[in-house]
């Protein structure tokens, strides 16, 4: 609720950041519109069913998938379960505390999935085993390692990263009510890569994934996610502060542009032709 | 997580959600709000309090400060703090709900906060906390945005100086169409959600989000039914604390009327 | 533990209020004996299976019922389960914080429960379904809107309304074993209107029904819940300080009167004649 | 809430709670109590202990204070705090109890330290904080009034200065009569528990609660036999402190000689 | 973290236990090698399926077995399950707080049940009823009454003896499927009484079941837990400070000794001859 | 305690732990370590970190402080406070492991702890609080030490003043044999393991933990082998230590070619 000690800065620091935005330039030499270096790694936790370690400029997520099988939700009964779970751990930055996920790292796990939930990415109807009693339960767990801004994007960019990376083994399920685990590892039914971008808004000015220090002296963000089609499939706006609706329409533009350029830092989208998650098999009947 | 729980109360999708005269599950028009019903200071003890009707939801938001706050070292030297707690009692919804603050609640909460805090002075009291409590007693769809709207006005209420009223109202998408003001069987087996709040005089949005596929011109489009009506909506959260305004006159009134 | 903020009355405060007491007379000019005026309106949320809203002067307590189908206690499986549950929300009164409920929403939550158990209000072995496994589970949660003394009568009086108000759908067991929900709703099994009346006592006056000044200087309180028949169904001292045998009498005859006054604004029981919860069939014998 | 669980120990209902010749479940009449021991500074750090005996119940409380009240801003300036906790340990009943608090050990808690407080010179102790814990070893019925019983004797055994102590008893109704000091047989298949704490020699109620249904002169004739009860454990207390008070000066006699 | 207001002890004390100990003398007029004198009692709460109240100096430890039927672990299917908890009361010392186990209780229920366990002190494949689905789950809560000292032994202590007299009811299964409860009580399959031994170190001199007085001095503690046969099956440094390899052999020395008295408290053994936990039937075919 | 769950990987027991020619399940002999690699300085916010994999081990520390304590009656007078956590990513292990310490976790926090404690001069840092932050990312087995062995190394580049590193190995016995940093598969079905931490120049145990059954001679053949990992251990410390400095250098020398 309050604002954290490292969002106190000195109004010089803040000055300075305001009077080089009016000229077009950021602290960090960075064009408005330009987003930081962006390096993803696949594959880093091979224990995981899946994972990949992001660095956004020096913003570090980690992202970790695990499978298990599980019950459906009463409402969904023919669809699999996707549970994406954010922290921020202490390491990551002298302002954060141990503890169970506060307000701000429930924003970052709800805002991604929501990103990936409207986009279908993973498409859940594949990971029902036996409808209404067995389903795929996916666990997401993003961890901000290194925080130097825009969390969100960086957790999101993780998460969507470590799906992609994400093999389960196949299941049969004998006489529709015994299931087997195959030694056939298939890709998640993955069929989306949607990308979020974090805009800031300093003082009238619209930027793009806003680095630590302008975040502590932005007035407000607008995140929005794109999908593969560019079409937007989840919007956020956070921290206090306001919008005017042609604020929105540029930062929808310049979100649009950001996304296909942080795609490209992405895996392709798996070959999910001929690929069957579940095998069915009667046994003979008895007599 | 449990499917062997069997639901007593059926909500089914209708077959169609917007029919052929493009009428929608309740008769209402796409451009068309819920009927609205605002009462303010309905609480005694708290600073400042509305209650608000939006269709079926019923919704009580009371303010308590500025006030001292605990533990200090949590004050802000330069401002107020505005604390919020969205919350829905268990009831509220078809399934109970635990009691306990979700994770929703939670995200809630926050994106409430930051949508009153731009029309708050807040740096007319600092050191100082404003407590904001929204109760959710009956959800229908649009809790967050119609919370919102009763919030501003217990704010109001209250006496904590405002550069505008917030007013909100979600719009979404239903059957490839943009509606205004979704209920609740829209909010689930529609296509799309688009909470919007705004101060309306000054032309300033203060919460969106969407959950939903939109093209660029659909969001457009989304935002300017939403501003319509949020411009209604204003209208019956002004009447409303006018109406307070002149019974508190005429308590006033009739109290030296009785000496 | 420590007596919130509101409870630290000025000394002057509490001399008139005895000062006024020993004259017979309260603050808000009511008779010792007197009730504050009593609305109940039932049926306020039309999602509950029940529910009411009541005020008892300014004290403003709202309850609704949610059933559910769920496993019996393990000590009683042919009875369903009822649970009451009670809170204080943080907008009812400046010194309720928000969390969890603390003692004093528990103990209102039980000595509601222990009225309505102890006079078997709900006759709780007509919800058992399939007995041992499948029961009615009845959850009533009691919130506390507005705190202007006497939580514990405005909380159990919304309570019973709420009961009173509740519809369930009659339920169809098919060979003993499959449940069907039909479309037909039927009121809940309520037997009896157990209503609480908690007499206070500042300065060795008793007074029924104390508000919200009253309470924060009352020596203690005594609630008493009366049956239909105006039998003592539950009792529950308050507050440290004492009382004697004379003044526990008397609190009963008391609590006996007001009861029969404060029941007056219930609704009437339900007709429960010819009401069936569970229908039983057997489908043909499979040869 | 789990009809699973296999119970391994069975407690049936006997098929008389009360025989033909009045004698109960364990053969005592309708106003006598169940054996009762108590022992007095059984624990070394504590300030002030006590340990109870009744029936199978087996009790011991602890008196720490009075001391500092942390944090500061609790703590009260015309008086001291007292802090309550009853718990039961897991073991002490025959399926194992979380270790956490329940609603009832909550509830517990509130009631026992109200029953305490108007025995306390609260006021000899401004600022500070004298916690008193009951730890239940082993439940056996009436595990709240027995607590009294022995959390009386704690606080007098810590020199915290009283009006008097408090002796507490459960009386109920089973099978239709009036009977003294509730079994927990009888506790859970008889008709009604009625828990009374007094503080004997002033004449003054300080715990009642009750379950169970009773007319008016039922309740009247509970109370006798409640007070009848109480006298009897009062002496026993009033024993213990005694016997504690000549061991002491024994101890201190011998040490005296040694010299 | 920090330690407690008990634990900080004037310099006058700490110099006077340091010089007495450079004699070969303690506080307490022992020797470095002599623990306290130790009390055992079972069977002390009737209603726990075995328990016992141990007395080492003032220390007070009481432990009860409270015995279920439930569900395996997924990785040990024929397995019984053994949970050992463990909490100081605040009752037990001034400077404990109520509230859920912290580390140092989380530590001791650890330290006592690695010894347990390594020790196969109960034979957990015993408790298996029905492999994979049914097995008895044995929970031991250790309670410290009163704290002087080295509660790590008092508890471990607490724990063999309240198993050792621990008594559970033997089972049938029906047709591999139906359990019931028969009324004949067998001793649970203790086969081992693992005895644990903490060792002090206090500038450079080893003393054996450390006082209060001289656990707030210590520069830290080695307890070693010991088999009948003599043989270590548990080891715990604890609290920050640091040995050589000497003294790890010295004091792996003194636990020897130290054992074998301390083990001479305890109960016997249970005779296990002829006892069985599960007895199976089948029930003649249904044809 | 739910066996219906049904594991997706699993990780049978080999037939052999160690084989004839006596390498084990991963080829090593007895007293090989696994292959080791430490980086210092991988995270930019703390004031110290490390990184280390062993085996599969995958560890990051990081180190804030000294600094500032709140709440302030929690500081010592004479010294600082080491806080630890160590924590387990929920995908560091086959089966997801909930993201809230486990009972597990807060033993080895403390264990840790105590294992730094005796190589700092906390009493120059009165007063003030140093947070250390262990954070599994995927575990192999020796997670413990592991942690210690980055922790120290987190501390040294926090420049921390420390009277030596500590480095920290396990060993254990399998099938019969003490080996030395066990694997996973040896960890869970191997008969011992016995992490053991060390000042190595002082010669000073500061952690020593076993499970399994050990004759006094195997203690003595266990800590032995210890020593020697730990000593192996310690060089490549010292290594990653020096290359982060020679570094440093170079930038700074850089830095100065530059202007």
């Amino acid at each position: 609720m309050a604002r954290s000690s490292e969002e106190i800065i000195s109004s010089l620091d803040k000055a300075k950041i305001i009077s080089l935005l009016k000229r077009g330039v950021r602290l960090d030499e960075r064009r408005l519109d330009e987003v930081r270096p962006i390096t993803v790694e696949t594959g880093v936790v091979q224990k995981a069913e899946g994972s990949a370690l992001v660095k956004l400029g020096n913003t570090i997520s980690i992202a970790g998938v695990k499978a298990e099988i599980g019950t459906p939700f009463s409402d969904t009964p023919n669809e699999g379960v996707l549970i994406v779970n954010a922290e921020f751990l202490p390491l990551a930055s002298p302002s954060f505390e141990p503890g169970p996920p506060d307000e701000n790292a429930i924003e970052v796990a709800r805002v991604v999935d929501r990103g990936i939930r409207s986009s279908r990415a993973v498409s859940l109807e594949d990971l029902a085993i036996i409808p209404g009693k067995k389903v795929w339960i996916i666990y997401v767990d993003v961890y901000v390692l290194n925080h130097d801004g825009n969390m969100i994007d960086a957790s999101s960019l993780a998460t969507i990263a470590a799906l992609l990376d994400t093999k389960i083994p196949k299941v049969k399920v004998i006489d529709g009510e015994n299931i087997e685990i195959l030694d056939e590892w298939v890709p998640l039914p993955v069929r989306d890569r949607p990308v979020s971008v974090t805009i800031a808004k300093i003082n009238d000015t619209l930027i793009v994934d806003p680095g630590l220090e302008e975040e502590n002296i932005m007035d407000c963000r607008l995140t929005l996610t794109v999908n593969e089609k560019g079409e937007i499939c989840a919007i956020q706006k956070g921290i206090g502060g306001s919008l005017t609706l042609e604020e929105v329409y540029r930062a929808i533009d310049l979100a649009e542009k950001a996304a296909k350029k942080i795609r490209e830092a992405l895996p392709p989208l798996p070959n999910l032709e001929n690929v069957e998650w579940v095998v069915r098999e009667e046994k003979e009947e008895k007599e | 997580m449990n499917s062997s729980r069997i639901p007593i109360r059926k909500e089914e999708r209708p077959p169609r959600l917007i029919d052929d005269e493009g009428r929608r599950v309740d008769g209402r028009l796409p451009d068309e709000l819920r009927p609205i019903k605002i009462e303010v200071g309905v609480l005694k003890n708290a600073n400042g309090s509305a209650y608000v009707e939006l269709g079926r939801n019923k919704i009580i938001a009371a303010v308590y400060g500025p006030k001292e706050l605990h533990p200090k070292h949590l004050a802000l030297p330069d401002r107020a703090v505005l604390y919020c707690r969205y919350h829905m009692v268990p009831f509220s919804v078809m399934e109970r709900k635990s009691p306990a603050p979700s994770r929703r609640e939670i995200e809630l909460s926050k994106v409430i906060r930051e949508a009153l805090e731009p029309a708050l002075f807040l740096e007319y009291f600092p050191r100082t906390e404003i407590d904001l409590f929204i109760e959710v007693l009956q959800a229908d769809g649009g809790t967050r945005t119609a919370g919102i709207t009763a919030a501003s006005v217990a704010l109001a209420d209250a006496g904590i100086p405002m550069r505008d009223l917030v007013a909100a109202v979600a719009v979404g998408k239903v059957e490839g169409r943009i509606v205004l003001d979704l209920c609740d069987i829209e909010d689930k087996y529609g296509e799309g959600d688009m909470p919007v709040a705004m101060m309306p005089n000054l032309g300033q949005i203060t919460l969106l989000q969407a959950d939903g596929v939109y093209s660029p011109e659909e969001i457009k489009e989304a935002l300017k039914l939403a501003m319509k009506g949020i411009m209604k909506i204003y209208e019956v959260q002004k009447e409303a604390l006018k109406r307070k305004y002149i019974e508190l006159k005429r308590e006033v009134e009739e109290d030296y009327g009785k000496k």
